[in-house]
């Protein structure tokens, strides 16, 4: 029997509805092949606060720095965070391919993408082997500390 | 006036700024650290951007992400608030060649003042009154006898690069100076990176005096008043007052006119504040200089009517002040308390923590400035002040009894504040007769009785 | 002064009462019902006592309860507030018999300006400008007629004991005047148990202008400036400021005078507020006196920093009230919004529930006055007053500004409240320019288009 | 086997209904292919208020009146609450022997004490048959509205 593939898109759905729920502080959806359960940071304060959840910048660097995903599937996902301020280029230049697009193998040490900060162009690398599951941020966008660039899936072959 | 402001800072001073300008109708940018995604900066401000992890040296001191986060966001202004980078000339210098306006003076102006020593030179060659002392750093044992012979004792040793009370010893004996001046140069050189050393003469039980200005760039320079801080704790203040009390309206005057003196001596733009020692015969002696907005600049603004962050962002955009000295009127009494997340029973140990309950003091004549709330968790990374409540009254009774029912009022659950503290100096008989000195504290305030709350709940 | 003091009411007036006696010394009781066992009042207060069930009927209304807790607990003074007791005449009567000082009027000024024909005489016989109309209560349509042919049309009919609209009926033609007569007569005795109405001239568009005053019982009588409480919704004041915007100095002079002389002539004592309305050509016509603090009492103590709780408290102990005329200076100008929880989309329906989040504003100029916060449950049994946002600003338009800021920094979650109406107004370029009017939101606020909040936070 | 899809508005519906009872704290719901637990956000607030628990003057009447009392034994004490202010005599006199002591028995209407209101004095009668099991004021003390004053067992013998 083949290992059906994660449907990353059902699970941000699952995500997205959390989210949008202030009440909830949990959320757990099991499917026969799929169980997702979703706990909300601190739910106390953050229910409060009804910003962060509607706030561009802070959700996605709610997803904690080089953590595994809070998804279902833990040991599977590993984020790749922005160490520094600055603009995110898919590419070296702007007329060259990108270091890697979805789908892609990388290995350890392999350069993913670059922040520019300060005139200064910082090659990012992967810190794991895997498949390059999805990419966050658009080319050429600002990016904060910390946030979410692109998840890579481990135990992809 | 200026489109989009970063305030690289946290806490209740970036608070005060974006409040400065929603009025002003300056958009905001608040940067912060991952420690303080929740923070009240952080949700108040137009845009927020995460610069780094929760220690301020990867954070709030890191300025390459503060400075690309400037230049990604197109802000045209950067608000330091106080501490962090405020008072560092080096950060000031960045942001003139980036082409962002630094609310602050020139980096020149703070570099002067940021060496004691120099700032000393250059103000008593304005004709601001200094203690006397050393011309300059001393180098050895004997150059600091032949400066004793002139100044007498007790003296003081300071770090020329110094600040909160390291680097400091205080001299009774001629036979006391080498040691003293040995450790003083020790510790200015592990404190500051750099052992210079001067002597001063030794003022015994001063007052703080202190003097706001605030200077525009057509050279218009206005004093706001003074500011009394004696009541501290080891050189960090606790209470300030303005008035200060019982100082004739006479001195007030010199003093102002002494700090307008100090400033245009240095071309000084925007908000500043003079600090004054005073003896008990009402001389005063300039301290030091402070290029930036202060913690306690409430107090000015509550007996004169006046924002002066408004101002100072103002006059940073290169407006003028609009107003002369002859229109600073002043009105009442303030009293400001600091209230910190800290343990005065434990010798005042900080104590983050949850605020379980936090119910601030309203009603008249009192302002609170703060950036916690209920529920706020005070993370342990950042200094412990946790609000700041003023009080005005018609007169210094009234400001007094009208701070002590405030901070009767005031509810923090979670964590121990300086509160009790506080409503020990409130109903201090000397503190009430106006008795303020800097050992103030040391000397009539026994901590070892403070009880957990002097509680206004019922009993 | 006085050592033990019961407020016989609950929410923000308690509160504001406790701050005063706080600040007096004295000490305080709070009443309350069983649904206010956790309000502030309740907290704040030295002893607290309940003294019934929920409905208001049964306690804060329960005058046995309420003196039987005065005399077991041996208070000296008692004060009403607003609202409730405060202006009936029994229970200031009933204080005077078992010898309780009563913060307010004698019964008798009480009594006299509840009647608001009555009033109107005595007011006219003491050279105070009335509305021309009805020499006192008109019978029938013969005698309404005949009014209406010296004052003209429009006009309107009255109910004597009236107040908040009911009673109320403008009549624009000879041939409506008869079934206005009787709709006003009927709605008056359902409403207030008698049926007497008046006749007035009918003034168009008029502004909503007030007099605070403040005598005590050696016929010192203060004046503290006027208050435009113009932006109303079916007579309930809903943002008032101080001074009128564009009142010119000689009209205020004109307005306190006249205000001081209707305080005279009914040997007034305590705090009151003459209500007057102000015609296009600033003419202004006594409307009635409210013979007790009032809600908007704060917007004149930020201009005057003058503590009127204080003040009305000191002159019910017969003190005198230490100042004159000549001392009361005004600075600056404020203004206050009342925060509601009510749901301005949903006809400004009361909404109670649990405040989830409660973070008032704060910072300059700011003042707030409040019995809520983080996780207070808003009874559902009596007004909908939430808080008070109070700011003041060296001008009208700072203050403007401000309170503009400190709404948009103020969170409140769980209940929807009158915020996003107070930001609409605010930003009306009629109100901005003081083009003000008692149907000013009729006119001037599309209430359709309020957005659930016109929210600070980062979109 | 077909990959049955999550049915996101389902989930939707059942944080909705979760949302607007404001009793429940966790729900699940479980059918064949999907199973759905929500838990909403603690009163984080709620926990904030901590006053009312140590005032001294709430814990008495706290207690609700004419309920049974909050004890193990619901079902058999009964308290006897203040129905006004006043001030609490156990005798119609001051030398008169008192209405009732701990142990007595008592019949529905049976007067059980006084309270002085206003120079009123007005008396307290029992709603209920059993024996006194506690007089929870002292003699002549001020009571508030609602304070317990007496509990009685009403299966006592």
């Amino acid at each position: 029997m083949t290992e059906p593939k994660l449907d990353l898109d059902q699970i941000r759905a699952v995500i997205k509805i959390a989210s949008e729920s202030p009440d909830v502080a949990e959320l757990e959806v099991a499917s026969e092949t799929l169980k997702v359960v979703v706990k909300k940071v601190a739910g106390a304060v953050r229910a409060v606060v009804s910003t962060p959840a509607s706030s561009p910048s802070a959700s996605p660097a709610a997803v904690p720095s080089t953590q595994p995903a809070a998804t279902g599937s833990t040991d599977q996902l590993v984020s790749i965070t922005a160490p520094m301020v600055g603009t995110f280029y898919r590419a070296a230049k702007p007329d060259a391919s990108p270091f890697v697009a979805e789908g892609d193998l990388v290995e350890p040490g392999q350069a993913v993408c670059i922040i520019e900060a300060m005139k200064l162009f910082n090659e990012i690398q992967s810190e794991v082997r895997g498949r390059v599951a999805k990419i966050l941020v658009e080319n050429a966008s600002p990016v904060e500390y910390g946030q979410l660039l692109m998840l890579v899936d481990t135990t992809a072959p | 006036m200026f489109r989009k402001l970063l305030i690289a800072n946290r806490g209740e001073i970036a608070v005060r700024v974006i409040r400065a300008c929603r009025e002003l109708g300056i958009r905001t940018v608040a940067v912060y650290s991952e420690a303080d995604r929740h923070a009240l900066h952080v949700r108040l401000a137009d845009e927020a951007f995460c610069i780094g992890p929760p220690p301020a040296a990867e954070s709030y001191l890191n300025i390459p992400n503060i400075m690309s986060t400037a230049e990604l966001l197109g802000v045209d202004a950067i608000h330091p608030g106080y501490g962090f980078h405020a008072e560092n000339p080096h950060f000031s210098e960045i942001c003139q060649d980036v082409n962002i306006a630094f609310v602050g003076p020139s980096p020149e102006a703070i570099a002067l003042m940021g060496n004691k020593a120099a700032a000393r030179q250059r103000m008593k060659a304005a004709g601001v009154p200094v203690v006397p002392g050393s011309n300059g750093p001393v180098r050895n044992e004997a150059e600091a006898i032949e400066v004793s012979k002139t100044i007498g004792f007790p003296l003081i040793v300071k770090a020329a690069a110094g600040g909160g009370g390291r680097g400091m010893r205080v001299v009774h004996t001629r036979e006391d100076l080498r040691r003293a001046l040995q450790t003083a140069q020790a510790e200015a050189e592990a404190a500051f990176g750099s052992g210079e050393v001067y002597l001063e003469k030794y003022v015994e039980e001063p007052r703080h005096i202190e003097i706001q200005i605030l200077a525009d760039t057509s050279k218009n320079t206005l004093y706001l008043g003074a500011r009394d801080c004696s009541i501290q704790r080891r050189h960090q203040k606790l209470l300030e007052e303005s008035p200060p009390p019982g100082l004739r309206e006479r001195y007030l005057g010199a003093l102002g006119k002494a700090a307008v003196r100090a400033a245009h001596a240095i071309n000084y733009t925007g908000a500043g504040t003079i600090e004054f020692l005073m003896d008990r015969d009402s001389r005063f002696y300039f301290m030091e200089m402070n290029t930036r907005i202060q913690v306690e600049h409430p107090v000015t603004e509550m007996i004169t009517g006046l924002d002066i962050v408004k101002m100072q962002i103002a006059v940073a955009a290169k407006e003028k002040l609009g107003i002369n000295q002859g229109d600073v009127h002043y009105s009442g009494h303030a009293i400001e308390c600091r209230i910190n997340a800290e343990d005065p029973r434990q010798d005042f140990r900080p104590s983050p923590g949850t605020l379980t309950a936090f119910v601030p003091p309203g009603g008249p004549g009192v302002r609170v400035d703060t950036h916690a709330y209920a529920g706020y968790v005070i993370p342990p990374y950042y200094d412990s002040l946790l609000a700041k409540v003023i009080a005005w009254g018609a007169d210094r009774p009234e400001a007094i009894a009208r701070m002590r029912r405030a901070l009767m009022e005031f509810e923090i659950s979670g964590v121990p504040t300086t509160i009790p503290f506080h409503l020990m100096v409130l109903d201090n008989a000397f503190f009430r007769r106006g008795e303020v000195y800097t050992n103030f504290v040391q000397r009539r305030i026994d901590l070892s009785v403070l009880t957990p709350r002097l509680t206004a709940v019922r009993d």
